[in-house]
Parts: structure tokens; sequence; C-alpha cells
């Protein structure tokens, strides 16, 4: 199946659970969605296109609302999802029913962009340190990181 | 001069002095062959080709900071790696490199093989106190490790070292090395043993493919997690006089032990024991770690019922021989 | 395939007799090949100050000082500490102002040491 | 009786900080956990505030072992946000490179699966091959680890005829020590009982994990992004994917040999027909607004960038997937049910490299707390928190 049929299949039989969907680039498809029916959406595409590799869900802070996008896989070529959640309400179903390998990332979007998943299996930090102030999300465009005067060792 | 004698074979020859020379002699040779079959140089620069390399790493360990953990037994912690030293040096004791049966060892007597196969053993339990004692999750799977795997090992060996002795119809490690001395072509009747016991050895000495207990990329350092410094110093040398001591054992039951005198006998001892370090060496090298239950499958499978084999041999050459 | 009782020892054997084939280094040395990228060398007769290379140094290890008000002359410190040897900046220049050298045992005790100057 | 134990960040197993939290019963592993995020440095979020030349070497510090990998798939996809069309020459020498790092990181992880075997030996013969490779890198780029190849629009270098030359005839020994290597690791009874069986992981579960690379094929998924997405030059390369269908640490071996041996088929057709040209096309310093999604088959499996830009010379988010990272959730599988002793093997048969997989954000780095700790400063600290913690000692289940 080339990208041109996959897109096709798309539109055709998704046509409710997608509010658009275009080829991006050479074997890229993206689809935009609502949130609510991402798990459902995922499944579809899974069971319809063998997409089952989700290569990563990759967050970005767009100022008024976070977009976040999953990259999944077959052998024909990559579709990206791309769902939005707004500032005000951070939230995203999870996908591990769907597809167990996504839980890293989701841990890591909780970790980094303070969006909750919801219904995640695991809700621990992953990366962030122990000790990590609560309410400060690294990688929101709003977060800056001072960077502390470099100090030689071994005085003057 | 009745006194000196005892006091030189307890200290000097082959006693304290020269058991602890030859040993750290014993490594370097080991480490240089395990390198060279590597295509390394090995221990390069204390001494002439490295030769002080094992010298050195003592005295650096005696000159770092001993520490004993809060919750071990310290009084245990601390008394096991002496313990274990003075064992192994005893059991040196009974190797016959000085004395024959003109003039026997002051302490050589009827049945000396089996305590020195018992007294060889002694170290392993040490192993399992001082990982049992250390409190460390590693040092106690190590000490549990050390402990199974001597259930794998000391059978087979006992075995195949008790072939030889059926052979030559003694217990006392002298009489067979001097019988295999008067009958060279029976040496070969115990070439399987001879097999078996190198690689029990090899296991009691905890090396590749037997170093379970201490498999550091498991378990990091095993029994000896918790160890260091001094303690650590003495637990390293142990290693290096059990293997000398291994080696004399098994040069002295099969080999036809060490015969002609003070220096002769001294120069046997070095070849035949190099000549085992040889195949220690070249064992370590061609082989990967197995699992204990790995080792344990392959003792109770082959090496148990090869040694039962070994000594139905002798049993049936000593038949037909009388 | 099947197992074979000790396949390995036949190089390990062949191996006691060979050289072996560490290099010692500290007492003999491989030559560096030709492209190496070393410490970076600054000649200040070409530069023009364009401050190309400020910007384009990842470890920001470059300064570019002008020297006088008058003339167009530059010094340039290099903060040899920071830089990560990619040769950026000899990619970056228009008027081929640096290279890099062969040498690569740099290492100092004081990290002050390697504030380089080049006038 | 269960009790947990934790393995790392410091272990002598793990040549990286990582933490394995176990559930123990005896030497069997009844549940596993990994701890991350001991080695952040916040590449991420670094990438935001650096231009995109300054990213190029920036990316190529992601790892050390698979650098280009990360350098490649960065500049091809930034070359692809600025409508570059790469010069062809310089194409074929980047995948030469590529090709080039993935024998050396294949070579590297059969002598670490040496070494966590407890196979020395082995090890010290794989590295020393190794070297060849090594050598032949450093020819081509000057440095043996970071090879700063890369540029957008080709690559920094030409390599001439002396060197192509001198690469052929060097690669007739690597595919004869290879070759040596696969009858080996296949044939010595030791080293093939501590592989066979070893970290079982079905091909549905590799699909449901998402796990990537070898560990994915080694489980009987044809999956490879040199085929299935063809970056580079590899839709002119005729090569085949590797794949076994053991399922375990032994398949993981035996496809990463089988791809060694392909690997020096790819070289030896680059170099064959490598095309005359230019090796570079000068890029433009800004870049349009877009985002793209590259994929890169590194050794260790797919390496994910996703990369969006803003019009400026800034990059607006970089995102980094490494191979590892994805490899993760399929390793906590493996462990289950596994014995202590296959730990360091299930975990070096995905190749870790955890600095690759942790690239986040750094709090303190030692540098940035403004003073430097003396070690007695630091033992105290230790002692001090030591002292907080109760130590009861554990009950311990005798395992008879």
């Amino acid at each position: 199946m080339n990208p041109e049929t996959m897109l096709e299949t798309i539109l055709r039989e998704a046509r409710d659970k997608i509010r658009e969907a275009a080829l991006s680039a050479p074997r890229r498809i993206e689809i935009r969605a609502p949130r609510e029916h991402l798990p459902e959406l995922l499944a579809w595409l899974k069971q319809a296109l063998g997409l089952a590799h989700l290569g990563t869900i990759s967050g970005v802070d767009l100022g008024e609302s976070f977009e976040v996008l999953y990259h999944l896989s077959n052998a024909d070529g990559t579709v990206t999802v791309r769902v939005q959640a707004p500032r005000s309400e951070p939230r995203i179903p999870s996908v591990c029913s769907v597809i167990p390998g996504a839980i890293l990332y989701e841990r890591e979007l909780q970790d980094m962009f303070g969006l909750v998943v919801e219904n995640i299996p695991d809700p621990r930090p992953l990366l962030l340190a122990d000790d990590w102030p609560a309410g400060e999300y690294p990688l929101r465009k709003d977060w800056t990181f001072v960077r502390p005067a470099e100090v030689i060792p071994g005085g003057e | 001069m009745a006194i000196l004698k005892p006091i030189l074979y307890l200290l000097v020859y082959p006693g304290l002095l020269f058991l602890l020379v030859y040993s750290t002699f014993v490594e370097w040779v080991d480490r240089k062959l395990y390198a060279r079959m590597q295509n390394r140089f090995g221990p390069l620069h204390t001494g002439r080709a490295g030769i002080l390399q094992p010298v050195a790493d003592i005295i650096k360990l005696f000159a770092k900071e001993d520490i004993v953990p809060e919750r071990a037994d310290k009084r245990m912690f601390s008394a096991l790696p002496v313990f274990a030293m003075a064992i192994v040096c005893t059991a040196a004791l009974y190797l016959p490199v000085w004395h024959y049966q003109a003039a026997p060892s002051p302490i050589s007597f009827p049945g000396d093989l089996i305590v020195v196969v018992y007294l060889l053993s002694l170290p392993t339990l040490i192993f399992f106190l001082a990982g049992w004692h250390s409190t460390n999750f590693f040092s106690e799977i190590g000490g549990v490790r050390v402990l199974t795997m001597l259930f794998g090992y000391e059978i087979p060996l006992l075995l195949a070292l008790l072939s030889p002795a059926v052979l030559a119809g003694s217990w006392r490690l002298v009489e067979i090395a001097v019988f295999y001395q008067n009958h060279p072509l029976l040496m070969l009747a115990n070439l399987l043993g001879f097999l078996i016991a190198v690689i029990c050895l090899q296991a009691k000495l905890e090396r590749v493919p037997f170093d379970i207990p201490h498999a550091e990329t498991e378990i990091v350092g095993g029994q000896f997690t918790e160890y260091s410094g001094r303690k650590l110093a003495f637990f390293r040398l142990l290693g290096d006089v059990e293997m000398v001591v291994g080696a004399g054992l098994i040069a002295a039951v099969f080999l036809g032990g060490f015969p002609g005198g003070l220096l002769p006998g001294l120069a046997w001892f070095v070849v035949k024991t190099l000549f085992i370090v040889f195949l220690l060496a070249a064992l370590r090298a061609a082989t990967s770690r197995i699992r204990i239950d790995q080792m344990i499958a392959f003792s109770w499978r082959w090496l148990a019922p090869l040694a039962v084999l070994q000594l139905f041999i002798a049993i049936i050459i000593k038949g037909s021989a009388s | 395939m099947s197992l074979r009782i000790a396949p390995f020892l036949p190089e390990l054997l062949r191996s006691l007799f060979k050289k072996p084939v560490t290099v010692r280094y500290p007492f003999e040395k491989t030559p560096v090949p030709a492209g190496f990228r070393g410490n970076v060398v600054f000649d200040p007769a070409k530069c023009i100050g364009c401050n190309i290379c400020v910007g384009d140094c990842p470890a920001e290890a470059i300064e570019i000082i002008r020297v006088s008000e008058t003339e167009k002359k530059f010094k340039m410190i290099l903060h040899n500490d920071r830089c990560i040897h990619c040769a950026q900046c000899v990619d970056s220049c228009p008027t081929k102002t640096y290279r890099m050298d062969g040498e690569f045992e740099i290492a100092v005790l004081n990290r002050r040491q390697l504030k380089i100057e080049y006038k | 009786m269960e009790f947990k134990v934790q393995l790392g960040p410091q272990h002598p197993a793990l040549h990286e900080p990582i933490s394995i939290r176990m559930t123990l019963d005896g030497e069997v592993i009844r549940d596993a956990d990994l701890r991350l995020g001991y080695n952040h440095r916040g590449v991420e979020k670094l990438a935001e505030s650096r231009s995109f030349i300054q990213n190029l070497y920036l990316t190529e510090r992601i790892c050390g072992i698979c650098s280009f990998s990360h350098q490649t798939c960065y500049t091809q996809g930034v070359e692809k946000l600025m409508e570059l069309v790469p010069a062809r020459r310089g194409l074929y020498i980047r995948t030469l490179v590529c090709e080039l790092e993935r024998v050396h990181s294949h070579l590297l992880w059969l002598g670490v699966a040496g070494q966590e075997a407890g196979f020395e030996s082995f090890f010290m013969y794989t590295w020393r091959d190794r070297e060849v490779v090594m050598d032949i890198l450093d020819w081509i780029s000057g440095n043996r680890v970071h090879y700063s190849m890369n540029t957008f629009g080709g690559v920094r270098r030409d390599i001439d005829e002396m060197q192509r030359k001198k690469i052929l005839d060097t690669l007739d020994l690597l595919k004869q020590r290879t070759d040596y290597y696969l009858n080996l690791a296949a044939s010595e009874p030791t080293f093939v009982g501590r592989l066979a069986g070893v970290g079982k992981l079905s091909r549905q579960q590799a699909i449901d994990l998402c796990a990537v690379g070898p560990t994915l094929r080694a489980s009987g998924v044809p999956m490879d992004v040199r085929k299935d997405d063809p970056y580079a030059v590899y839709d002119e390369i005729p090569f085949e994917v590797s794949t076994a269908d053991s399922c375990d640490v032994l398949g993981r071996a035996v496809v990463r040999v089988k791809e060694l041996i392909q690997s020096y088929r790819i070289i030896e057709f680059l170099l064959k027909n490598l095309p005359e040209g230019p090796f570079k096309v000068k890029a433009p310093r800004k870049v349009k607004p877009n985002e793209v999604y590259s994929r890169y088959e590194a050794p260790r499996g797919e390496n994910v960038h996703y990369i969006k830009s803003n019009g400026s010379d800034k990059p607006e988010r970089l995102k980094v997937r490494a191979p590892t990272l994805a490899n993760y959730p399929a390793t906590i599988a493996m462990l289950k049910n596994g014995f202590i002793a296959d730990i360091p093997l299930i975990f070096a048969a995905i190749d870790p490299c955890i600095c690759c997989a942790e690239r986040l954000v750094q709090l303190d780095d030692g540098r940035g707390r403004g003073r430097v700790l003396r070690f007695s400063e630091l033992r105290a600290m230790a002692n001090e928190r030591a002292k907080k913690i109760d130590y009861t000692k554990r009950e311990i289940a005798w395992p008879f």
C-alpha cells in the first residue's frame, strides 16, 4: 500500500474521527484530530493500516495551546496524528491501551510539559530529579533556564 | 638442628616465605599468559617485565583505607581473611616437596591426602561466611552461590583424586608420588581424572568459566563486595596461594610429585605447577562464564559420572595387576 | 553450526607467540591522521573581524577583540577548555584565518592555562 | 520470600548510570522497573537557543558511539526544512560513514556481549579488530569519536583515491575476522549456553512495545528504516534486512553479525560507485517555518528527530528520540522471569546508550552550584544522609 492509498483509506473510512488529513511530504501523512477520539483513531490506524509502531510522541508549546504529535510508522510511511490541548486545560487521553510501548513517551510529556495524560497506567515522573519543584515544566516556552556564571575550580 | 628444621619448614620452605613469594610469581605468570593469549602485554612496568606487579598490587591494597560496614559482624568480618589464609598455608605444608620416604616431613602421616582436600574446601566455607557477614545484598548472593557451587565441584574433585590413590594403594601424598615415579606409565591411566581435577580446581579458584560467585557484571564483587584494604589484600593473596597449593596437590597426585631432594625437587615443583597454571590460564582464556544452574548441571551430568568412570578404571587396573 | 570443544584455543595459543598489538602509549605514539582536528590556530594578520566564527562556534570558545580603533587589527582569545574541536570556525571563516594543528595532549592541571591569546 | 533490590545507578555491568529496581525470588527476577534521569543534559531545551549550525555539533554530542547517527538524522531533517538537495558525492560519503559507524558499533557490541558474559578473550579480540574500523574513520574524518563529517548540503571532507583504495583493502581483513567471530560465537559451548534462550521477546510483544533495531529484528520483524523509508542513497544500494526468529539474545547477536556482513557489502558498493562532482553545496542560514520528522537507522535501531523551524536561524523545537529509549519497555518485558545472571546480557542486548536516551533537562551540574565540593565535604554529606536512613537487617530468604 502506498501513502496515497493510505491517505484515501483514512479519508474514506475514518472521516468521523479526524478533522483533516493530507500528504505533507513524500511518505509522510498528517492527520489533525480532536483529542477526544485519539485512542479510537490510533486503534483504527493500527488495525486497518498496520500502523503499530509509535516512533515517538512530540510535544510542542504553541503558546495558547500545546500540540502533541504521535508519529506512527509502518513499512510504507509515517503518519503523524496531531492533537491540541489548550493551555488552560492541558489534558490528553492515554494511548497505552492501544500501544503499550507509548508509556515512556507519555510520562516524558507529563514531566516536560505538564500535560495531564488521563488513564495513564504509570503516572510517576520519568526523567526529572526526585527533588524537582512541582509546577515547573522545563520544555514550556515560558520556562527559562538562567545559566549560572561559570566557576573555574581552584580559585584565582 | 632438630628444632631448626621444623622452623625452616614452617617459615621458609615450603612454608610461609616461599609460598607467598612463589604465589605472587604464579599470579604474574598467569596474568602474563592470559594477556599474551589475548594479544596484549599484561603487566609491564613494575620490575622486569612487570614481575613485581602482583606485589605492588598487594602493597597498594595494604595502604588503602580499610572499611568495615556498620551493620556487619565486625569480629567475624575481620577474622575471616586471616583464618582463610592460615588454613590454606597449613594445607601447603602437606605437599611432599622437601621430605621423602627416607626423611618424612614432620607432619606427614598416612591419609594426609584427605586432610589437604578438606583444608582446601574450608576457604570456600569462609568465602560464604564472609559474604553472609557483609550484610550486603551482592555479598549474600555471592556467598550463597559459593556454597551452591561447592556442591557441584567438590564430589568430582574428591573422586578424581581418589583414583590415583586407589591405584597407588595409599592415602599418603608421599607414597602416591613415589608410586608414580616408579611406574610412570600408570600416570596415563589417570589422564581423565587429571583433566577433571584441573577443571574442578578452576571452579575452586573461582576463575572463568566458574567465577560465578563474584561475577562482576552481575553481582559486583560477590562475597568480597564490602571488603577493602588489608582484608581484600588477604583474600587476593589467598587466591594465589590456593592456586599454588591446588596445583601442587594435583602435581603430587597425578604427575608423580617432586623427586630428588631439595633443589631438584624445587625445580620439579616449579615446572609442574607452572604447567598446571598454564592449563588453568588457557581454560580461563578460552571460555565464557556460565550460569550457576549450568555449572551444577555440568558437574553432575559430566564431571561426576566421568570421575566415577575414572575410579572404575583405576579399580580394574588395580585388580588386574594384583 | 554445531558446538565444539574449545574452538578459541588454537587462536589463543597462536597469539602466545605473536607480538602484542597494544601500543605502549606514553612511550610510543601513533601518528595522527592528516586531517586531525587538534588545537585551533589563529592567524591575526588575516582576520577581518566579521565575527562569523564567534556566532557559529558551538562551544562559545572564541572571542574576537578589536585591538586598535583606527586600524583593522584583531586579537583572538581562545578558551581552549571549552573548545570541542569541531573545526566549524575553519569552515566558517571567509578568509581562512583558522587552521587546526595535530596536537592532542593538551591536558593541564590548571584550567586557566587553557586560555590562549593570539595577537 | 521475595525481596527488593536496586541495581545501579553505579554497577559494573552498566557502563552508564541507570537504575534497575527488581523484585527477586532467589535468583529469579519477578518484576523489574527502570529509573531514568541520572544523565540529563538538557539538550532539547538547549537546542532551542542555538543556531542550526551550532546544533550540528550539539546533536553529534548526544552520544559518543552513534554520534554520526544523531548528526545525520538532524542534518537530513534540516536539509528537508531548507528544501536543499545535497550533493550526490556528499551523500555517498555520508552513507559510507554511516555504515562504517555501524560496523564499529556492532563490533563494539560483540565485545561488550563477551565481556558481560565473562568471555574476556572474545572482548579483547573483537575490540582489537574494531581498531581497524576506527582507523578508517580516523583517516576519513580526522578524529576517532566525533567525526563532524556532516554539514548542510553534503559533507565537510572529500575522500581521495588513496583513502578509497586503503579502505577497500582493509575491508577484506574485516570480512575474514567477522566470519571467524561468527563461527566462534556460534560454536563455543559456554558462550552459546549463556546467550541461547535468554531474554525472550515474542514477535507480538516486540511490536506492541514499539521495540526498534536489532531487538525487533531478532523477533522476526523485518523493520529497517533503510528499507522502509530510505534516506541518503540507500534506495540505490542492494542489501538485505537481517532478521532472526529465535527471539533471544543469541538471535540479537546473530542479527548484528549478519548486519556487519551486509555493511561490508554496502561499503564496497559505495566505494566502487562513488560519483564524481562536488561533495557539498552551499546552504542558507535561515530556515522557513516548517516541520519535519526525520528517521534514521542507527546501529541500535530507529533514531528519530522531530524538528520544527520558525523562520529564524534557530529551531523552534528539536525532539530527539534515541533508539535505546524505545527499547526500554521491551527490556522490562525481557527481564521478567529471568535470572540475575542474565541481567547484564539482556540489558546489553539492546545495546543501551543511556546518554543517548536521556538528554533533556539539567538541574545542577556541579558547575551551577557556584562552588566546588571537596571530597571530604561530599563524604560528610553522604554520612549525614546515611544516618537518617533506618537500616534494619533485611529478612532474606534462604534459597534452598
